[in-house]
Order: C-alpha cells, then structure tokens, then sequence
C-alpha cells in the first residue's frame, strides 16, 4: 500500500491480545480504540472493549486525573471479557504511562508518543526524573515513537498548520498498533471520510497520520515483529459491536413493538445510565416518549402515571437515583402496574465513584422500599444480553402487572462485545391483553369492575386503563380490599394482601429458566454469579478446566424470584462461592433463604473482576 | 365532540361513603364537581382523578371516573406521566396545600412551566388536615399549632404569585362557599388549553375553622372579595364603589368615587405579561384584606403532551416508522460465515 | 360518697382485669380510658395501654370506621402487654359493639349504651337487627344502661343543655367501671377540676355525669359484683405512665444535658411519628430547635447540616418518609456525621395502613441504600424503653460519628405502661470531644487537619464543626482519601474506605450489651424478638413455663451490628422461633449471619402480637 | 466587627487543584468570591460553602473554608440546618441550574420564603454540565441537546420571578464576565439579613459556548445589560439613551428622547411589594433582549434563624431553663412503696 521500499517484517500468531490506549482525554483514545475495535471485528475476532473515562468533564490536560482509557480486547477464540491485564499499551503522554503502567503484564509491549515526555508533563504525570529514561520501563518491550513530531511531518505537506497536525496524532498510533497487528486498513480510512464528511482538510490530515503511522510500523527498524490473530470460531451471521447501554436502550425500544404499546420512558440524567436517555430520545419514529423529569421521583412518578395510563413504561436512573425512587417504587407495588425501573449501578456510596462500576444494589433493590413491597429483579449478564435482558424485564412487569427492577452496571453500560444479530421475528410476544369488560357481579346481578379480582395461574390484577368505559374505578396506596380495590383497614384482608403480592413475585418462579450449571458439574466447587462478573467468571473457569481445576459454574439473571431448581443445586455442592462487585449481598439472599455456606469473594474497588482473581479464588478453595 | 354523553350529577357519585369531617369545606367542592363535569359534556372513561395524600386528596375515591390516590406530593408529576400517554384523558389533580406547595412544590413549579394538560385544584386550608393540625406553607406566620406551639416563623406562599413566578399559563382561585363561582372556574381550567392552577379557598372546620371567613362569609364578600372578569374594570364593594388601580408601585384598591372609573385597571387575563396578574397577586396579604379571586391568567402557549406527540409525528414522517432491525444494524455490521 | 342508700355488692378479687372502652369518635373514649388508667394507676396496679383511633380524622358517626378504642390492662403482677383478648368491653353504639364483641373473651362483661342502639345507627353500623334483642350476645354478661339519658338527668339541676348533657356520658360511663373495679374517685374530680378550669359548667356536668355512674353501679340492682385489683408488686419508686412517642421525646431531651449539645430536630409530618414533632417543639425552654421542613428529605438534610454544625441532630419519620430520606442517611454515612433517624413504624407497603403498626421497615434501614452503606440500627422495646433507646442510638451517633437508625413502631408509640422514672443524674454521660487542634503534619513539619484520622479505638473520624478557627476542610459525597478527605478516584483507597465503613460499623458490636437469655436457658428453644414484641414474647414465656413447656428467650435491642455473643447463643438452640410484625426479616438476617434455621413467626395484618398467639407458636414448636 | 482577620486571596484558595475546563465561566467566579472574602473582613472557620452536584458544585473544593459537597439539589436544605445549628457562620450555598432549579426547585423557594439567612449563588449555564449536556430548566425553547435531539420543549424558569415569586426577600443577578460587579452583587447578598439569590450567567464553553454572548461580551454590554440601582432611574445604553417605563402593561424598554426622563421608572429595590421587581424580570425572556442586572430587590423580613433562636430565649424567660427530671413527672406520677 505505500511506494517507499519496505523491509518484510516476520509475522508471529497470536491467539489473543489484549491492547490498552491510553492518552489525555483530549487524545481521541475512545474513538482510536473504538476504530480498531471494530476493524477487528471485521477480522472476524472475537472481542471485548471497556472504556474508561476520567470523572471530571475536562480534567486539566496532563494530569493524571485527566487520562482516558480504552482497553480492548481481540482473540481467535470466544471470549467474556475486555482481559485482565494489557499484554500492549499506547501511551500518549506521561500520565498515561504512570497511571496504566501498572497494568501491564511483565515484558509486555509499551508505545510511547516521545514527544509527549517533556519537563513540564513529567511533572504534571507526578514523575520525578523521565521513566524513558531511568529504569522504570525495564523488563518490558518499550517502543518510543515521536509522533507528535512524525504527524506534523506527514501533513506538512497539505498546509496543515502545526498545532492542528497534532490533534491526528491519535490516528499515527492507530496506524502502528495497525500495522503491529495487521489489520486492513481500508475499514479505517472509508470510516474517516465517513466521519468528517465536508470537512476535507481534517480528513486529509487524519488518513496522512494514519497511513503515516502503518509505514512507520512497516519502515521503521525497531519493531522486530508484528502479529496476526486469526478469526474466531464465532458463530456465523451477522454481528455488531456494541455495548450495554446501546443493547439495553435497544431492547426497550424491541419492547414497545414485541408488547404492541407506546414507550415511555420518565428519566433524569445521571452517569452512567444517561446514555440509555440519549438513544431513546433519537428513536421518536419508533413512537417512544421520552421524559425529562424535574428530578428522579417526579422521573418515577411519570413513569408510573403513563403505565397506569398503558403505556409500557421504564425509569432509568443509578444508585442515588434509585434511592430517590423508593417511595414511588412502594407504590407501584401498592398500585400492581408494569413498570420497568432500570439501575445501571455505579460505586458508591452516596455520590461515591459515578463514572466507576459496583454492583452494590441488590439488596436495595429488594429491600429498599418500606414494608413487605416485594418485587422482580433481573440481570444482565453482558453488553449484549442487556438488550434480552429489558425483554425479560419487561415480559414479567407486564404479565405479572408489577414493577421489576433491571440490574446493569457501569461496566456493562460502556464496554463493548461483538453481538451475534437475532432475528427481530424471532423475539418473544410479550403483549398482554387489558381489560374491557366487567368481571364481577355486584349482590343485583349487575356487572361490576373488581379492579384486584386475580388471574388464578399468574395471580396478576386486571390492567384496567382509563379511556376504558364501563371499568371505571379507584386505586391508591392504602390498603385494598380483595376484590373490590376498595380502602379497607380490616387486618385479616391486610395479611391476605400481603400474602397475595407475595405469592405473584414468588410465583414467577415458575415461569422462568432453571439455572444452569456450567462447567463440571460433578465439581466440589460451584461459583455462583450474577450480573457483569459473568465474563470474569467463564473466563476463569474455563482457565481453571486448562489447570485440571474441577469447577462448576452458574449464573443468575433472575434475582428475585431465584429461579425454582437453585436451592437444589446448590445443595449439590460442598463449597460456593459468589464473586461480586459488592461486600456479598448475594451471597447473603442464597445464605438466608437455602441456609448453604456460600462464600463471599468481594472486590469493591471500582474495577471489575479480572478472570485471574476468580481463578485464584477458585484455585484457593479447591486448595489447589 | 360529537357523541356528548348525558351524564347528571349521580353518575359521577362513587358508591363509596364520603368520609371527611362534617362540615368539612370539601363537600362543596366536591359537588361543585360532580356538578359540573355534566355540563361540561365529557365522558366519565376518560375523565381521571390523581391526587396525593391529605383530606383533599381523597377526592378521587368520590368521584365515579377513574382515579389514582398516589403518594405525598407526587400527584403533579404522576398526572403528566398519564396525560403525556393518552391524549384523549381529562386529567385533574387534587391535593392540599401540604401536598401541593410543601412536599409537593417542585413538582407543581415544574408542570406549571411545561404546560401540560393536569387541571390542578389546589384545596388551601392553611393547614394540614389529615395528620391532625400542623402548620402548612400557606398558614400565617404566627400560626399557633401543634407543630409550632410557640407560633410559626415561616412567611407563607401565596399560591397565586408562586404559579405566577413558575411561568404558568392559567392562574386563578375561588373558594368552597361559592359553588356557582367554583364551577365557572374549574369550567375555564378545563378549557384552557394546558396547565391551570386553581387555588380554593377550603374551610378545615376542625383544625383551622373559619380562616377563610372574613372573605367568604356571604355578608363579607362583596367588600372582600374581588371578583376579576376579563376586560372589565376591576371593581368590587356592595355597590362597586371600590376598585383597584394600578400604577408603577404595584397594585392598590381605591375609591371609585375618589380616583374615577378611568383610574380602575381593566383586567387582561390573555396579557403576554404575568406582571400585571403578579400585581393582582399581591394585593391582599393575609385573609383579611380585599382578595381578588376568578382567571388572575390565561395565556396562550403550546401544550406539553400536544407538541410532545408533535415530535413524534414529525420524526415519523421524517425518518419513516421505526425498523427495530435496521436499528440493530445502525452502528455498522460484520459477517461471519458459516 | 353519696346520700342515697347503698346495697353493698360483694367484693371479688382480681389479679388482673382487661378492659376495652369503646365508642365514637367523638364519644372521648381516649379520655375516659386515659383517666381509668390513671386512677389504676394511682392504687398500684401495673398496667398497660392500647388505643386505636379511625384513620379518618372525622369518620361519619355512628359507622364502624368512627370507632375509636382504648384497651387497658390492670394487675397486681408485673405484665408486658396490654393484653390479649378484653375481659370486659364498653360499648358506647351499635358500631362500637359490632367491631369489638368479636375480640371479647367468652362471658366476658359487656356494658352498653342502650340509648345509642336506635334504628339509624343500628343500621351505619350494619346490624340487620338488634344486637341486643336477637341473641348475639348470648354467653357474654351484658349490662345494658341508657347512659345518655341517665347523664342528662343527671345534668339537668345544673341547667346544661340536653346536648351538651350528652357530651358527658363518657364521664358517665367512667364512673360506672370506676365503680365496678373499685377505683377511688378523687383523683377523677380533681383531674376534672383541673382539665377543664375556668369551664365551670362543664366541671359541674363531667363531675355529676362522673359520680351518678358511680353511683348508678353502686345503687342499680344489675350488677352481680364489684371487682378489686391488689396493688402490684412493683419495685418501690416514683412512676409515671408514658407513651413510647413522648417517651422517646423526652429521651431526645434527655440527651441533650447528657451529650451538653443544642438539640436539633429536622421533621416533617406523618403518622405515627408526628407526635414526637409536637412534643419536642414544646420544649423550646431546652434550648430544642425545632424544624417543619417541605418534605423529608428537606428534614433529614437540614438535620444533617445542624449535625455538621455540631448539634446533636435527629430526623423523625415513618416508613413512606424513610424511603425519602435514604439518599442523605447516604450521604451521611459518607461524611461521617451523628444523626439520628427515628422510624415509627406502620403498615405498609406504600401509604398501607398509616395507623396501623408492623415492625417491616427492618431491611429498608439495613440495606435501603445505594452501595454498602452500613448503619448502626437500634430498636426499642416498650414505651419506656424509647426513653433509653433514644439515648443509646444517640451515645453510639456521637462516638462513632455515624447516622444511627432508631426503630419504634405504632404499637409502642402509642401504648402506654407505668414507668419507674430514672434518677436523672444517673443516667449516662455521652458527651464527645469535638476536634480543636490541627491532627497531622504536612511534609514540611507543618501542623494540618485530616478529617478523616480516625481514633483506633473507635475508628470514629474526628468531629470538626465549623467555627473551629484552624481546621478549615472539605467534606462531601465523592470517595475520600483516607485520612486527607480529599477526593480520590483510587481503587485501593476506595476499597481500603468500604473497609473502614465496615470495620467502624461491625466494631461497635464491642461496645454494646451481650444478649441476656431469660426463661430456661437450658431449653430447647429460643424465642427471638426484637422491637415491640417484648411485651408479648415476655407474657408468652411466663405463661409457656407456668404450663410446663421450657423455653428460652432473648430479645435483641441493637439489630447491627448484632452483640458479639449472638452467634454463640444462637448455636446452642436447636430451635429458634423469631416472631415479627412482617414477613420474616430479623430471621433472614440471622439466617444470613449465622446459618441458622430460624424460623419466623410472621404476623402482618396491623394488630400487633397477643401473647396468646406466640405461645401457640411455642407450643407448635415444642410439639405441646 | 471586633478583630477583623486580614487576608487576601490566596489565604482562601485551597489546596486542591481546580479541576473545571479551561476556560469555563466557573473560574472567574470562583476568582471574585475570593477577592471579596478578604474585603468583607469574615473569617475562614466562619465560613461555610455548601453545594449539591454538578461542576458548579465543585466549588467549595476551591475554598480554604468549611465546605461540603452534598448530593444533588439538596445543598438549600442541608444549609438552612447548618445555619440554624450555629448564628455565627456564613453559609453560603453553590449550585448550578439543574441543581437548584431542577431537583432542588422545592428547597429553593421553601428557602426563600423562610428567609434563612443562606446566601445562594445560582451558576446558570443553561444546561448540564457535570452529566455531559442535557437542557436544564432554564435552556430556551427548542434546545437541541442529548438528551433533546429534537430539540426541548419545556419552557424555562426565570430564576428571578421564580424567586419572587416564592417570597424572596433579596434577589439579584450578575455575569461571570464582569469581577467586579459580582463583588458588588456577591457583598450586597452578603450584607442583605436573611436568605439571598444571586443568578449568575455563567458560559460552559464545553457544552452550551456562548449562551450568553449577547449580553456579557463586552461589546454588548451597554446596549444589552441594564444595571439596576437603587434610587436610580433605569437607564442603559452607551449614553444612557434608553430607559425602562413601567406602566400598568408591565415593563418596556423606550428610547429616553423620545419619552423624556420623567418617565424612566426609578428602581426601589427596598419596595415592600416585589411586583415591579418581577416586572423588571419579564423585561428579558430570552438571552437576546435587553436584561436587567444587579439586585432587583433587597427588602427587610425577618430573618428565620434569628427569630427561632428568640423563641428559644423567650421561652426560657418565660419557662425557666429545662428541667428533665421536672418534664419526666409532668403527666403526674404515684409512688410505689418500698
Ligand atoms: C411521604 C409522606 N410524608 C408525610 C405524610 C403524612 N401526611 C399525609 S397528608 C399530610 C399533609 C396534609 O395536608 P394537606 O396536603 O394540606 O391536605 P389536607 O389534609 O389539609 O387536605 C402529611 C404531612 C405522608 N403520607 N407521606
Ligand atoms: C440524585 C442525583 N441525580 C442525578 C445526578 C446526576 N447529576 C449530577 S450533576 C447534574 C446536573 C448538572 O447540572 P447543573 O446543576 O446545571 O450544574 P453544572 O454542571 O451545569 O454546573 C446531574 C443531573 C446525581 N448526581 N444525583
Ligand atoms: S380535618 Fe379538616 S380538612 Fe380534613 S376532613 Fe376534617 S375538616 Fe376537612
Ligand atoms: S462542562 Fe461546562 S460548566 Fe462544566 S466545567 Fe466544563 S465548561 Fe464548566
Ligand atoms: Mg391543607
Ligand atoms: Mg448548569
């Protein structure tokens, strides 16, 4: 692809790699990652991504705080998750270095934009002399590419002023870790000219510093290799990449026509859920409604009143968010309407570490609403399965006519899988009928509406929306009598109330999947999850198969009710253990209600489990 | 509307007992509704009561229509939720003035400024009612209650100026000894179109009996009361002969005699301005002083559910309806194959 | 006492008596009940109080939901309760009867209004014929007296009105019971002498209504016997009766002297906590700020900015009201503050049953916030024991800097027991010492404050108020650094702050009573109780060993952390039996914690425990 | 004052690295709450910043005060306890457009009317920034942001006739391009005994650049900006050509030639009635116009900590300091013999 006369470089195979880009959030590091994401994904790699992203909106440039991150991982085999340590990092400037370094595994790649390294970045980086230079980098490949400088050389030549040279700088290195790789390179330049369609001069200077970067990977004397990963095995059809957010605002928006009703979604920003507010607000042709309320209650609160109106209707919020919703969450119990209410949990507490994943809210998730408010809950497991997951949210909130509560987390909403298209016909009715008619006789004969009168197999109320003549009626949050939905105060109906909205959550147990055990099921050890640690998980089990390590695994996606065969398969095992982003508060629901000594293998650092610290986890149990 | 239902009064009594205290202003209100909603032609499917907690807000339970008795405070924020997801519902929502203006504030401000289609009646009876008798954002200072034995310290809101600062379309008030008066203003919340505020002077006669009096005893009316009709001059007094003239202070009554009928302000309800009804707003500031009551503003703007819909259409016809698979394709696809 | 000649009744000996007045709501049956216990109270008795009101502030008169009720319990042995089932009832209407002849004892005594028994309220009341004429009442021992008329006649020399007479019946009625269980009747007039001074008609009519049915017992020939009650034998001493709301007011009081801070008291409305609002906003001359905030949340945050101001602040509440708060006891538990949250609990879910009690907001202040966001729960007892609950939920706030939940429910707030009144100079000193001096050094030897060095003892971080020249520093809801307080995005730091927030938390465990075991520690089985159900665990226990069935009991009074020796004592019961006001949440947190099966004894329909029921349970249990 | 502290700026910047965008509004107000601390002679510990959540409440981080940085929307709330829990402290509240006027709209106006003397500053950007560009209650009409791809419709709050409306004692308004009248304005909220509202027109470069260009660029200023003063006719423009006239229709802008001095309102900020205070907020309804600047209203109330600490005092005198083992025997007790 270029003219200048190129030496053959020796080309090594890989069956993984696992590359971290890391620069000032004015870098582009998210955009570089995400492009060679999905030319790799055109490779037909297995893949994995997650982004991280400073907290502040503009930290200062240089500083540690500021540094954003986008790891990704490629493979020729089916992979969980975005790896545990980088086996490559692209380090833009000094921060970038200092703060990502120490995940690198040992004798890894490090690529380092030289020009970066000046007196006043080291200091801003915190560095005291230049690592370059004095012994940090020892033991790992170091490639120090000046390529601020060699970006302003390659689009000298098209009237690029310095300074605007510079900002291309990020598609140099995309360029070299490119050619490091082999990855075509057409995918990347069509997407540039896509991209920056109309702005001629920005494309012209990033296609220079792309192509500019591959050759300097190829011409260049100090590579000593570069590195095909072959496609994986993946399942044929049609793939996206994307990540849970996309896939669960996606799922939301499969739901309104799987269920023929209208969207809504009542929402207030906040990180890490607004994203899933961002995309349904673009999707108006597909007849969704989107909300923003004065503030989480009011959020919640819309929601409830267009469910009740028969709207299928979600809230989107986080852990503070949550917390706000409770009251309003007690009374959609009271009231039994659908409504999904999703949680992209974030570290805590209060405020805590928003743009940092923790999966630290299912026990308020159960618990936190007054009294015996029991409800639903189900989890995501992956980017791609939040878009089955709001199906199944939704398929219950609306057969069993209550609020459910949809766990994500702040990893899933950002990192990013290849996701095997599903036929869209293909996807479940969850339509429900709602009321028309009279279903009760008063003492004369005449029809009445008994607005809490049950179906006896699901035990869900009538859904009964005004606009409906003939079915007019009161609910609120006192207690109702059974059937009339009249105020009653009469105790023998309370307990009865309370035992009936129990019995309707607990019996979707029914009407859910069995939990299944993975791996060797004749292990001694199981490891139960939930949530985002599933990729972890796999990973580490199937890491821990390689070893001669027996180990069983499963996974729940539905917390409440647990899924009918639990009890009985836990009882199967001599030890469990339950990774979580949290101090066991799984753990603690399998501890009480199957009395089984589940052990708790906490990690609440804001950073998601690594495959190896599951593995050593699994390792310590079996003694081995 | 074409198939206008007969209804009476009857039709729109639920066959549940009506529980507030004997005497209790509510049941004039309450009938003023029943009594209007007939007139007003509308059908009872499609007609919803959202209310909060407090003695007021057990209104939807009387009222044959649907009805949701939510939570404290939050009936303003439910109702927009409901009015945005069915376009062909009358939504009304009731509350004191604790649920309204206290808990209830934020959601009151914000459904005022968006203008969406609730019809808000305010009971304001200066107290709290249904947890037996403390002090409420709309008491007197000084109010000696169980809450505040030493007499409270917290200046009221006056729930007029309050909409009126929160950028709302519709803005009047009336009170619960008046059912004529009542259902002329509830008659013209339900005409405007978007959201309207109706503050309702409502007489607790167990916590707070008699606050409203010296208004709204039939004898004190004429002097006290001062009734606001677009266009006219605004004048009250058993034989008019006040008025209240405006100028670059704000707002005074008068004489008529003494200042002259061109002196009296003629009332604009329709004024682009609120400042004008703002002026109104402040020209009685206890329940002791002439107090204006009717249309303080009824302004034209878009309506919230209308122009939301508006949107959807607009993509719709833009963007073409929604393709859930070329969706999932949108951020670009690769293929494996078999 | 009067003029007319006397039969002398037989005097027959009672240990205990439980009697249940009851009428309309304006019948001023808490007053009547109010004196009754008094005037017991005065002879010796021990004794125990239940009223019920209408949810309704005014109930339509005459209907079943006016009927307003007040249960007391008299003895000459120590009780718990306000007993189980009335052993005579006062019926002041048909609806009064209807509502409560089903809870009366076989043969119990009944004494009837007869006037009030006419058509119309026979019919609001719902009785298709006369109760009093068509055999329901057979098996019980009836008196019927026309009360009204007999108080007007009574009245009428005075020249009171017919209808202002009849506002006396309750009086009436009053001297009738005062009567029949020998009550004496001087403190009754003085009290009416005092209550309505400057009334001098209404003295005059409350005293001859007061001592005509006194007299009518005395006289009439209907009464088969009278009744006396011997004086308790309770531990010698100066005693009140009290509530637990003003109880737990007072105790807020009380810490004000014992920790020397400004009290301060953040609130908003609701039953059945208001009246601790009411009760503290009279005590101005303590130096108490009271504050009615908008909303709760508005309460619990201006509570905790006086807390970090340096007041001994509290937040008041009920269920729907703690949903609100749970994002600031968030922050709080961040920031490290004393606060105070008290719940009196009620019937739930959502709005529920607001007059009602149940004890179901247990996991709401356990988990009801988003991430692990651990507090110290407290629970009181009885009425009294919110007096000493209060203290000991703001001794732990102080010293270890932390929001303490404090958990009362309906059934203590309003019942009443007589209380041996504390020695106030004994009750314990909880004052701490406030932060004044800089607590570190910088790198250049300079002294600076670290608001987050924590004692090691207690692990509580220093309290720094503003005003304290020379320990300026910010606080807030982010991740801090440990021990600068500065926002830290680090991973080890953030899990190194879980940690400690734990460690804090679990660490009082050190600092609180053992649980005591009573009854027969060597039984097979333990009752477990927390909250209100003291009294009738206590009562069950007694009853349960008078009939020969061993059984232990330990009633918890801090629910986290639990006392250190709780898994030991729980460990030698093969049966554990944890009777609740909801469905089973002490036992899901002691299954959880210590693997144990126990098993819950659920009640949920918003009438709190009769002994009797638990001692069936224990029965069950026993196979007895 | 007794023994005034000197101090200059750089004793109240603290030692945190000031962590919003280059170039945001935010720094210029951070820089003039900093120059006027030393001039209003206050002391560090006796100053108290408290915000809720957004960049703007990133602010008391930059202090070398007491600061805390609460949850989002609640800061007015947290500030009334902590200013009730000691008179000595100067509390400030910080906070951006959502934060007070979104989520915190409630304890906004409760903490108006109650006139707790917390100084609020209001940074309003139009948007949100902390959570990366949603249109906020103030955003104009038609906003196109992520989270309104179609553009918002929700009309927006005037912060200013909002807090009159909700009772306001002082209210004002500044821009972050102009030091040294936010000094002045920031000092007047200070000075004013009770709770204060001060709007800033703040820039986020980053999200909503220029929002307010028309009326804070230099340039634009005189023509744009009318500064308010007390006792003085209201009078802007490059020579003063143009004036405010305020008659019974509310408020216009007129050229002064054309309808002479005498009819130029003069500004009462201390006017008991806040109606022409409000009329002068509706002069502007979008950033576009002609605006009002500088303290539209400063009138006397009684402050709320002060008042309930008297309660204290006059409760004291009148019932003695407290007595527990007094209050333990107030419902009458009995003794039991030993
Ligand atoms: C979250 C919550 N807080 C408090 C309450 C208690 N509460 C019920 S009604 C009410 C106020 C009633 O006053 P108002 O709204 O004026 O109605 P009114 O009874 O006077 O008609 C309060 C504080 C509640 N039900 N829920
Ligand atoms: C309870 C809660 N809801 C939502 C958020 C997310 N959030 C943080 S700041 C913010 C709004 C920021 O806008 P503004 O208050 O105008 O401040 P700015 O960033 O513009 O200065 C939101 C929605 C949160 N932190 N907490
Ligand atoms: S308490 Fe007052 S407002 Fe409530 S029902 Fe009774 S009279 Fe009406
Ligand atoms: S996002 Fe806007 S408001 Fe926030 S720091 Fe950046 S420029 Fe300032
Ligand atoms: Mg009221
Ligand atoms: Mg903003």
């Amino acid at each position: 692809m270029t003219q200048t006369e190129t030496r053959q470089h020796p080309v090594e195979e890989l069956d993984e790699v696992v590359i971290r880009f890391a620069g000032d959030s004015g870098d582009g590091m998210q955009l570089t990652g995400d492009r060679f994401t999905s030319a790799s994904a055109v490779m037909g790699n297995d893949l994995s991504t997650l982004p991280e992203f400073p907290a502040e909106i503009r930290a200062p440039a240089g500083t540690i705080a500021g540094v954003s991150v986008f790891q990704v991982r490629i493979s020729d085999f089916d992979i969980s998750t975005p790896g545990d340590a980088p086996d490559v990092l692209v380090a833009m400037n000094p921060a970038a270095l200092k703060s990502q370094l120490p995940r690198v595994v040992q004798g890894g790649i490090i690529i380092i934009n030289t020009d970066a390294f000046n007196d006043r970045n080291l200091e801003k980086a915190g560095y005291e002399s230049n690592p370059l230079e004095d012994g940090t980098l020892e033991g790992y490949r170091v490639y120090p590419v000046p390529m601020t400088d060699l970006t302003r050389r390659s689009t000298e030549h098209l009237g690029v002023k310095p300074r605007d040279a510079e900002r291309s700088k990020n598609f140099f290195a995309l360029g070299v870790v490119s050619w490091m790789f082999t990855r075509p390179v057409e995918p990347t330049i069509d997407w540039i000219h896509q991209k920056f369609a109309g702005k001629e001069l920005v494309i012209a200077a990033n296609e220079a510093a792309f192509k500019a970067g591959y050759n300097y990977g190829e011409t260049a004397e100090i590579f000593e290799a570069h590195y095909e990963i072959k496609s994986a095995h993946m399942p044929p059809g049609e793939y996206t990449n994307v990540n849970g957010n996309t896939a669960l605002s996606w799922g939301i928006v499969a739901t309104g026509g799987l269920a023929k009703l209208p969207v809504f979604l009542g929402s207030y920003p906040i990180t890490p859920a607004s994203d899933i507010l961002h995309e349904l607000s673009r999707r108006k042709n597909f007849g969704i409604r989107t909300f923003q309320a004065e503030d989480e209650i009011a959020a919640c609160g819309a929601a409830l009143g267009a469910a009740y109106g028969g709207n299928l209707a979600y809230t989107t919020t986080s852990g503070p968010g949550l917390a706000l919703k409770t009251e309003t969450i007690g009374l959609a119990v009271s009231l039994e309407v659908p409504l999904v209410i999703v949680d992209v949990q974030r570290g805590g507490p209060s405020t805590g570490l928003p743009t940092k994943p923790e999966a630290a809210d299912l026990l308020m998730a159960m618990y936190g609403r007054n009294s015996e408010s029991p409800i639903p809950i189900v989890a995501a497991k992956s980017p791609s399965d939040c878009f089955f997951a709001a199906i199944e949210a939704a398929r219950i909130a609306l057969k069993y006519r209550t609020p459910v509560m949809l766990l994500s987390d702040g990893f899933l909403a950002n990192s990013s899988e290849p996701w095997l298209l599903p036929d869209v016909d293909s996807l479940p009715d969850i339509s429900v009928e709602k009321a028309t008619q009279p279903n009760g006789m008063d003492e004369d004969g005449n029809p009445v509406f008994l607005p809490y009168l049950r179906d006896p197999e699901t035990l869900a109320r009538p859904w009964a929306v005004p606009g409906t003549p003939g079915l007019e009626h009161r609910v609120g949050g006192l207690e109702k009598e059974d059937p009339t939905g009249n105020v009653s105060y009469d105790p023998a109906n309370h307990a009865h109330m309370i035992e009936l909205r129990a019995a309707k959550v607990a019996g979707i147990a029914k009407d859910i999947p069995e939990v299944e055990v993975h791996g060797n099921p004749d292990a001694d050890l199981l490891v139960l999850g939930w949530g985002s640690t599933w990729g972890a998980i796999d990973a580490a089990a199937h890491r821990a198969a390689d070893r001669g390590m027996d180990v069983a695994y499963a996974h729940l996606t539905h917390l409440n009710p647990f899924p009918s065969n639990l009890g009985e398969v836990l009882s199967r095992y001599d030890r469990i253990l339950v990774p979580e982003m949290n101090c066991g508060q799984l753990s603690r629901l399998v501890r009480a209600e199957y009395l089984v000594d589940a052990q708790s293998l906490s990690k609440m650092n804001g950073v998601p489990f690594t495959s190896g610290e599951i593995l050593a986890a699994i390792a310590e149990q079996l003694g081995a | 509307m074409t198939d206008v239902q007969t209804t009476t009064r009857k039709d729109w009594m639920s066959d549940q007992e009506v529980r507030w205290c004997p005497g209790c202003g509510d049941y004039s209100i309450l009938a003023a509704v029943q009594f209007l909603l007939p007139e007003l032609g509308v059908k009872r499917e499609n007609t919803v009561f959202v209310s909060g907690i407090g003695c007021a807000a057990r209104f939807p339970y009387y009222m044959n229509t649907y009805g949701m008795h939510s939570i404290h405070g939050r009936a303003p924020a439910i109702a927009t939720g409901l009015a945005l997801s069915n376009p062909d519902l009358d939504v009304w929502v009731i509350g004191g003035d604790g649920d309204m203006l206290s808990i209830g504030g934020n959601h009151l401000i914000h459904a005022m400024r968006r203008n969406v289609r609730v019809k808000i009646l305010l009971f304001n009876n200066m107290i709290y009612g249904l947890t037996k008798g403390q002090y409420s954002p709309t008491s007197e200072v000084g109010k000696v209650t169980k809450s505040s034995p030493f007499g409270s310290l917290d200046r009221p809101f006056d729930p007029v100026s309050l909409a009126l600062g929160a950028e709302a379309g519709f803005v009047a008030r009336t009170h619960d000894m008046d059912r004529k008066h009542m259902m002329a203003t509830f008659r013209r919340a339900w005409e405007h179109d978007g959201s309207a505020l109706v503050e309702i002077f409502q007489n607790c006669n167990v916590f707070n009996d008699g606050a409203w009096g010296d208004l709204t005893k039939k004898a004190n009316r004429a002097n006290m009361l001062i009734e606001l009709k677009h266009g006219e001059p605004i004048r009250f007094g058993a034989n008019d002969e006040f008025g209240v003239v405006i100028d670059c202070d704000g707002a005074r009554v008068a004489e008529v005699a003494e200042v002259g009928l061109d002196a009296i302000a003629v009332h604009d309800e329709k004024a682009e301005d609120p400042s004008v009804a703002f002026m109104l707003s402040r020209l009685a500031l206890t329940p002791h002083q002439p107090t204006p009551i009717g249309v303080f503003r009824a302004a034209d703007r878009p309506e919230y559910s209308q122009a939301t819909n508006q949107q959807l259409l607009d993509a719709q016809a833009k963007l073409g309806g929604g393709d859930l698979a070329a969706l999932l394709r949108s951020g670009g696809t690769w293929t494996v194959e078999g």
